[in-house]
């Protein structure tokens, strides 16, 4: 599954920029493979067996304890999957891309390639590489292919997430001197008993850094300027797959390695997650650009991830997971159809649109599926998960768990103002002679609604993979 | 004479040497008059050299060669100066340091 | 004698005489000058390549020969090379003088092989003042309009000032402990540093390392000399040079063992100032080689990090680090001699368009670039995870946390070149042609700055393998 | 019990179908209206039969008591388990036949009203929608289902509002509809996550309805733990049936198209609150302080309402009024059954009546504005209102009904609510009660009666009643299309079918009262005949009539409520008690105003600021740093010269 994003950009290396449709099929059929692989390991990991499986492992580092080490588990799983999703609908969104197409898609891979990375090490040091990997393109891709206040945004953005792994570092290195294991392999550390001091302090420094990413309050203010000006795909992938390396990381390293670190700070986590949850809402409500709008949403729903995470209970981690993978693919639909406007009107001030359910009708149907889906409309996947993680909250934070449950009135609020604005009332002349989504245009979104509905209705097949994971995963904690 | 017996006078001595060196590079403003300070400098660590080689080292050339080495890498020294200088003299129609003032920042 | 022992130093000593045949040629052939030096740079490649696994002890155990000193001897023979590499047009030298341009940089090599694998207090001096001397001279060999010479004084006079400091310590050294050899003085270290004489000996002896390594506070040439000098010696210096101070501060280290605490506190202050004030400073500069003198005000505070651990995965790390500065260092001075054709001092902004003007340099210079900020997957990014690493099973903690701050910091200025390079575009700069043996020079740089940052086990065990030898 | 099961299977087929017909219309049929419509049609009918079979399969076999329940799980998390099932007592499938009857016919309904609107299928596809989430939430096993559906329903309310959503009104109703009910249906959640726990105490995974039930009815749930989920759930029941104050959007919601307005805003979906009242019946029984706060609620519901419904112009507007006061008629009977120790049968009994009559209401009401183009009922009665002849019928049945006169419908279901509040110690409810006939009567004849005698056209009257505005205002874009056939023919066959069979039932149903009452509760009670509180009951609903008739019936009438004699109050009716004025202020000023400007402030200044504070500090540190390196190298010289001292005597101390 590494391999073939890394195929595709050897390849794409290869090819000239004027060959652009090879170069889009070469990255289609890696993206293609990924997702394959990805919907394979889901499938055919086996739930009653549980823990690690496909594992491969490779000394990288004796004098170091470095070793390449990946392998697949329920928490994982769902986040492969949601890759390979968001990588191939991605890949198929930007079909219509021009300007510099090779090196786009060569960064896009290689991008790619670090998310898969970082979801399958459990070597804290490949786990850090695999996570600037994917990390550090974003800075390109926004920055050649962006749109509005590129260089503002594409510098804040990575220079945030730098001083993230500023934090990350010393954190790492923390767990790692202090298990005088010599290795840097979590599943080893996480034998170790660390005193409590290094866990408080690691944990702070791992949740701190990674928290960055997962755009947890305050440290959220990168995420809706970059959205903005990212190309639609990068926004996809990075609203929809990097943010949740944040949280994934915060539960497979922080929570992993130091419990009592964590359940020392899970009161502040939980304090911050609904801070945000509410906060990304209701400054939502004052936006007027539409991927400000999604940009904050985001901000909210990450903090409903990390509410999840704050409780510690299973119901907690499942919703947390499950609502990483939904709100991964809602983002990305999100994008996708706000994207596909932009290109068209050029514009993403929601009072300038207007009526777009008449002018394309499939269209403004993605958007709107996407918005109900952020509303929290049963059906969709995102509800299950919310589900989950309030009824957790409640029992353990109840004070949280009901602001946050308040919260969800404003969010719908806030979605439905969005959609009636720009889809409905009288459409704008300006945009009447626009043409509808085209069917080939249209399948990546079909999935992307496909999935999330399909998970909506059949919330098992989620929850039962995450759980298989979170049990022993709260039993080692 | 039991002063000159002494390590410490000769100690005190270079050190007096080295201040004066080390004043003369920071005062003066003429390259040459720098110059003539560091090798001031240097001679100070020389007479240090013999010094302890005289009084406390147990082989007893050792000083002498490496002062004789110094003397020689001074020499060296003194001629690649003189030659920058001397560039420095073409390009700025001046030996004054101060007069060199492009590379600031 | 065995002479493998001593081949490196002396093949160089040849290619040395044979280019002072060449300066005293009457009519200058700038070519042939050059395709000499390549073939001398091969060969002394392969030389350095042979006596790699050579160890043994010269001059009254005044010189000491082992696989450290070699691997670094070979690090120096290479940075010679890719610096010749470069040189195919040298618009700043006069091509008179190109000829002892070639002399002055085998000569500087040949001092800092010396430097390397010496033991002993004199001979550390003399090898030091000649590499130092052959650089005095190549700076302000540069034709232009008097920063060369103005750089070149200043290079000079800090120099000499160091080293005189250098030399004024080391007597002490000499004084407190009666010998001359490291080996008989640096176990007498922990006692030398509760007396004044010997402590002060010691820290005045440090400034000359400091100076060559650009230390704060003897980092003021840095800047000065690198805009100065022609690109090619800048070059020399911000590669080839750095890597023989690391070694011997290295072996002041290894050998040492113990400086008692006050001193590595001293150290851990130091090494903190200088990356910050380094990365702090370059954020603002507009030269491109003036910014990168700062980055290397920065990244000698990292060598310290790996120092002044006083332990095997320190020296390892610094090692790793070192030979990693080197190659990525390298990758980004060969981007500007290659868009600065005509050797002026490239603003960064001179960059606008150069994904344009010629992909694979762009490419390169933010592989190169990435590398220098310690980006993964490269070896800069490796290399720093590892003094980091040593650092923080030290209990340094709070080194390793500013160290991680300052790598954001520096990638903000890194950024900054790479958004001239490949977001700006400037019509009127034309496409740059690049020679073959350059564009494959490229491939393998950036093959190796990516391939050994993702599998670094080679080197590491190399560098493991070299400390055993000497600790 | 495994999906093999044919009642489960038969159910599922129930609630699946219209959702399969949603899907297929949404997705590949969209643009093509006929075979949209085979689609959603099938997919309504066969519900219906497999409905009416079930009830005739089962309705002997199943009580109160002992339901049949089947289901499979749906989501098991730890302490979150989601049993997919069915619950069928005599409650449920009474109402599953109601619901699909009703969707039924109204499917038929629209093939004529929505004849020709561009959105046809998309029509179809959201009343199937509907239709599966009602019929799913009505049939539910577990509380978390009901709630799933319970949140669809609003969903599909949502898009049926703001179906012509070119038209701003349109789409803000919709857009208030699902949030007011949104508001309510927090509280639901919240009460349904503390059910969780206090059920999971009980080690009684799932939520299921029954056990919930049962664990109330055995007292298992302390006092206090069941009043604050009912309290709580009651606020979702107060969402979606447009109970005191937040039935604001239920008004507004007749912004949707008629057939709308009759299915969800009258008949079905708002009767969902009281439904989910009556299924949770014993847990509310269980709390009197929550019955009590739900009884204080409903009255003042219902009065509001029907003073509200006295002064409005727009019928559907008159219609929704009365059924919001019916709803909260509905929930006074309930509570006080409850308070009574009484059984849920009158409320419940009143729903089902009034589920016919109103959705008959609303179905004319469909007809006039379909043919007039207008909804202002006084400018139907000037174009010829009473010309339509079924309709005219029909609908004077179903205001009959409503007014509650024998022998319609009305009458008897009424008659069992007062009988529960006359139960009541304090005779002040009944009162009431009673009162709020009395407005039912009044306005519902109001409007009768304008419609049947209008003034002759020079009448001084009109000018201040007939002001068309261009367009009409019920269904804007829509009417453009049919304003070519006004008044050339008469009812098309396929509208005309549904008002007949629904205003059979408005006239049967009152006498099966007692069947009925056997049916749910297994026994009837024998009816001690309450002489006073029937003659009280009529005499309200006659002097309701009486006093219409005098202000707008008879020909010495001038049209002028009596209401008019107090300007202020009158006023203060036509603000709608000023409501809608509090909700978007507090909308605007508090939400919008307050918070979010706040929020957004902060972020910009404070949050963001902070962080680009920290960046240009750190480049102005550079700059200042930068000085250290002079063009004077002798300077440079000192600085080093400096910090070597300084360290050597750092170190000299430290040794």
């Amino acid at each position: 599954m590494l391999i073939s994003p890394l195929m595709g950009l050897m390849v794409l290396l290869l090819l000239k920029e004027e060959q652009k449709f090879l170069i889009r099929a070469v990255s289609l059929v890696a993206a293609g493979i990924s997702l394959g692989l990805a919907i394979f390991v889901f499938v055919a990991y086996d739930k009653s067996l549980g823990g690690l499986q496909f594992v491969e492992k490779y000394e990288m580092v004796k004098t170091f304890g470095i070793a390449y080490h990946v392998g697949v588990e329920g928490l994982n799983a769902p986040m492969l999957l949601l890759t390979g999703i968001v990588i191939f609908t991605g890949v198929l969104t930007m079909w219509e891309l021009e300007t510099r197409t090779k090196e786009f898609f060569i960064w896009i891979l290689a991008l790619v390639t670090g998310v898969f990375g970082v979801f399958m090490s459990y070597d804290m040091f490949m786990f850090f590489l695999f996570y600037e990997i994917a990390v550090v393109p974003m800075y390109i891709l926004i920055l050649v292919w962006g749109s509005t206040r590129k260089e503002y945004a594409a510098m804040k953005l990575t220079l945030y997430l730098m001083a993230g792994s500023g934090f990350i570092i010393p954190g790492i290195l923390m767990l790692y001197a202090a298990s005088g294991l010599n290795t840097f392999n979590m599943l080893a550390l996480h034998g170790v008993h660390f005193s409590p001091w290094v866990q408080k302090a690691a944990f702070l420094l791992l949740f701190l850094g990674f928290g960055v990413l997962a755009a947890v309050w305050p440290f959220h203010t990168w995420s809706p300027v970059g959205h903005v000006a990212a190309p639609t795909a990068v926004s996809m992938l990075h609203a929809g797959v990097l943010m949740k390396l944040g949280s994934f990381a915060v539960l497979r390293v922080a929570m992993y390695l130091c419990p009592e670190g964590f359940h020392y700070w899970a009161q502040l986590m939980a304090l911050l997650a609904t801070v945000g949850i509410v906060y990304g809402v209701f400054v939502g409500l004052a936006q007027t650009d539409l991927k400000y709008v999604i940009g904050y949403s985001s901000v909210s729903h990450m903090g409903i991830v990390c509410l999840g995470l704050a409780t510690g209970t299973v119901d907690g981690l499942n919703g947390s997971v499950f609502q990483m993978f939904a709100h991964g693919i809602m983002t990305a639909l999100f994008f996708s159809s706000v994207g596909y406007i932009y290109d068209r009107t050029h514009t993403r001030d929601i009072h300038e649109l207007g009526g777009f359910s008449k002018i394309m009708p499939v269209a403004s149907a993605f958007f709107i599926t996407a918005a109900l889906c952020g509303a929290g409309v049963p059906g969709m996947a995102s509800f299950w998960a919310e589900l989950l993680v309030f009824i957790a909250t409640v029992k353990v934070f109840p004070i949280n768990g009901l602001l946050a449950i308040a919260a969800l009135v404003v969010g719908a609020l806030f979605a439905l103002r969005v959609v009636q604005t720009t889809f409905f009332n009288t459409p704008n002349p300006k945009f009447e002679h626009f043409e509808d989504v085209s069917p080939f245009l249209g399948l990546p979104r079909m999935m992307l609604i496909a999935t999330l509905v399909f998970f909506g209705i059949f919330p098992q097949t989620m929850v039962g993979m995450i759980k298989t994971a979170v049990i022993p995963f709260l039993q080692g904690m | 004479m039991l002063v000159f017996n002494h390590l410490e006078t000769y100690l005190y001595l270079a050190l007096v040497l080295f201040a004066i060196g080390l004043y003369g590079v920071l005062a003066r403003r003429s390259l040459i008059a720098i110059l003539i300070s560091v090798e001031l400098i240097l001679n100070a660590a020389s007479i240090n050299f013999m010094a302890f080689n005289r009084f406390l080292a147990p082989h007893p050339a050792v000083g002498q060669v490496i002062t004789l080495f110094i003397m020689a890498v001074a020499a060296a020294e003194a001629a690649i100066a003189l030659s920058i200088i001397v560039a420095v003299y073409r390009k700025l129609k001046s030996i004054n340091i101060e007069h060199a003032t492009e590379l600031r920042g | 004698m065995n002479v493998m022992l001593f081949g490196p130093e002396l093949y160089y000593l040849g290619a040395a005489l044979v280019f002072f045949f060449l300066t005293l040629k009457r009519k200058p052939e700038p070519k042939a000058d050059y395709q000499i030096a390549m073939a001398l740079g091969l060969g002394g490649l392969l030389v350095t390549g042979l006596c790699l696994c050579q160890h043994g002890e010269l001059f009254f155990k005044a010189y000491r020969v082992d696989l450290f000193s070699q691997i670094f001897k070979f690090a120096l023979a290479l940075g010679f090379f890719l610096v010749l590499t470069i040189c195919h047009n040298l618009p700043q030298i006069a091509e008179r003088d190109q000829a002892e341009f070639y002399l002055f940089l085998t000569t500087t090599t040949i001092g800092m092989m010396l430097l390397v694998s010496s033991v002993e207090l004199l001979t550390i001096y003399v090898a030091l003042e000649l590499s130092s001397y052959s650089l005095y001279i190549l700076v302000p060999l540069r034709r232009g309009d008097g920063i060369d010479v103005e750089a070149g004084i200043k290079y000079l006079l800090i120099g000499a000032v160091s080293s005189g400091v250098m030399l004024f310590g080391l007597s002490y050294l000499f004084g407190a402990t009666g010998s001359t050899y490291l080996a008989d003085i640096l176990p007498k270290l922990p006692q030398l540093a509760s007396s004044p004489i010997g402590l002060l000996g010691l820290l005045l002896a440090l400034a000359g390392f400091f100076f060559k390594l650009s230390v704060f506070p003897f980092h003021f040439w840095a800047p000065d000399v690198y805009q100065g000098a022609a690109n090619q010696v800048t070059t020399f210096i911000a590669t080839a040079s750095k890597a023989a101070a690391v070694a011997l501060l290295l072996r002041l280290a290894i050998l040492g063992a113990g400086y008692g605490y006050s001193f590595t506190k001293a150290l851990v202050i130091l090494s903190i100032i200088s990356m910050t004030l380094g990365n702090l400073v370059a954020i603002i500069q507009r030269d491109f080689k003036r910014l990168l003198a700062y980055s290397s005000i920065a990244h000698a505070g990292y060598f310290l990090i790996g120092i002044l651990t006083l332990k095997e995965a320190g020296y390892i790390a610094a090692i790793y680090y070192a030979l990693a500065y080197l190659v990525m260092n390298f990758t980004v001075f060969m981007v500007i001699n290659e868009v600065a054709k005509d050797g002026r001092d490239l603003k960064i902004q001179e960059l606008a368009g150069l994904w344009r003007r010629s992909p694979l340099l762009s490419l390169s210079l933010i592989v190169g670039l990435f590398a220098l900020a310690g980006v993964p997957p490269s070896i800069g990014f490796t290399g720093k995870l590892l003094l980091f690493t040593s650092a923080m099973s030290q209990g340094y903690f709070w080194l390793v946390l500013i160290g991680a701050v300052n790598g954001t910091i520096s990638l903000y200025y890194y950024l900054r070149v790479i958004y001239c390079s490949y977001f700006t575009d400037d019509p009127n700069l034309g496409p740059i042609t690049i020679s073959t043996p350059i564009r494959f020079l490229n491939y393998a740089l950036i093959a190796i700055v990516l391939g050994f940052g993702v599998f670094p086990d080679r080197i590491v065990e190399l560098a493991k393998a070299a400390v055993k030898t000497v600790l | 019990m495994g999906s093999c099961d044919p009642i489960f299977l038969s159910c599922f087929l129930i609630v699946a179908l219209p959702l399969l017909s949603f899907a297929v219309i949404m997705i590949f049929t969209w643009r093509r209206h006929k075979l949209s419509l085979s689609i959603s049609l099938t997919c309504s009918t066969i519900p219906l039969i497999l409905a009416w079979s079930l009830f005739y399969k089962l309705h002997n076999a199943v009580t109160l008591a002992k339901p049949i329940i089947t289901q499979v799980n749906w989501l098991v998390s730890d302490a979150v388990i989601v049993p997919f099932g069915f619950l069928l007592d005599p409650v449920s499938l009474l109402m599953l036949c109601i619901v699909a009857t009703i969707a039924w016919l109204i499917q038929i309904y629209s093939i004529g009203y929505m004849e020709g609107d561009p959105g046809f299928a998309r029509f179809y596809a959201d009343l199937s929608l509907f239709g599966m989430s009602m019929l799913s939430l009505v049939s539910a096993s577990g509380m978390l289902q009901l709630f799933i559906s319970w949140e669809l329903v609003g969903l599909a309310s949502y898009l049926l509002i703001g179906f012509w959503y070119e038209k701003f009104s349109a789409s803000e109703a919709g857009k208030k509809a699902f949030v007011v009910t949104r508001f309510g249906d927090i509280g639901f959640f919240m009460g349904l996550v503390f059910l969780t726990f206090f059920m999971k105490d009980l080690n009684i995974p799932g939520l299921g309805i029954f056990d919930i039930n049962g664990a109330a009815l055995t007292h298992k749930l302390s006092e206090a733990q069941v009043t604050l989920c009912a309290l709580l759930i009651f606020c979702g029941v107060a969402g979606k049936s447009a109970q005191f104050p937040i039935h604001v959007w239920l008004p507004d919601a007749m912004e949707g198209p008629t057939p709308v307005s009759a299915l969800l805003h009258s008949a079905t979906m708002v009767a969902a609150g009281i439904y989910l009242i009556t299924r949770l019946f014993p847990l509310f029984a269980a709390s009197a302080t929550a019955m009590s706060v739900v009884l204080v609620i409903s009255t003042i519901t219902l009065l509001l309402s029907s003073t509200i419904g006295m002064v409005a112009k727009d019928i559907k507007q008159v219609w929704a009024y009365s059924t919001v006061s019916q709803l909260g008629f509905m929930a006074m009977g309930l509570s006080a059954a409850a308070l009574g120790g009484s059984t849920l049968f009158a409320g419940y009994y009143h729903l089902t009546t009034h589920a016919a009559f109103k959705a008959l209401l609303f179905l004319c009401a469909g007809v006039f504005i379909h043919h007039f183009g207008t909804n202002d009922f006084f400018v139907m009665s000037k174009d010829g209102g009473r010309k339509l002849m079924i309709p005219m019928v029909t609908v004077t049945i179903g205001a009959l009904a409503l007014a509650g006169i024998f022998p319609f419908a009305g009458f008897f279901s009424k008659e069992a609510i007062m009988a529960q509040l006359w139960h009541l110690p304090n005779k002040l409810w009944v009162g009431l009660g009673l009162f709020g006939a009395f407005l039912t009567a009044y306005y519902t004849f109001r409007v009768i009666f304008v419609m049947l005698f209008p003034r002759k056209d020079d009448n001084p009257v009109w000018k201040e009643y007939y002001v068309r505005e261009p367009g009409g205002h019920g269904h804007g874009a829509h009417d453009d299309d049919h304003d070519g056939h006004n008044g050339n023919h008469g009812v098309p066959w396929v509208m005309a079918f549904p008002l007949i069979v629904l205003a059979a039932f408005a006239c049967v149903l009152g006498f099966m009262q007692t069947g009925l009452e056997k049916f749910l509760l297994g026994e009837s009670h024998p009816h001690e005949m309450n002489y006073l509180l029937l003659v009280l009951a009529v005499g309200s609903a006659l002097s309701g009539i009486g006093l219409a008739w005098l202000d707008w019936g008879s020909p010495a009438a001038k049209w002028q409520g009596f209401i008019r004699k107090v300007p202020v109050l009158e006023n203060f009716f036509i603000q709608k008690w000023y409501m809608d004025h509090f909700w978007r202020w507090f909308l605007n000023t508090v939400i919008y105003g307050t918070f979010s400007r706040i929020f957004t402030y902060n972020d910009r200044r404070v949050v963001d600021g902070g962080v680009d504070a920290v960046a240009f500090s750190t480049i102005g540190s550079g700059r200042l740093l930068s000085f250290l390196q002079t063009a004077f190298v002798q300077l440079n010289l000192l600085f080093m010269v400096l910090v070597l001292a300084g360290v050597g005597l750092y170190l000299l101390m430290g040794r």
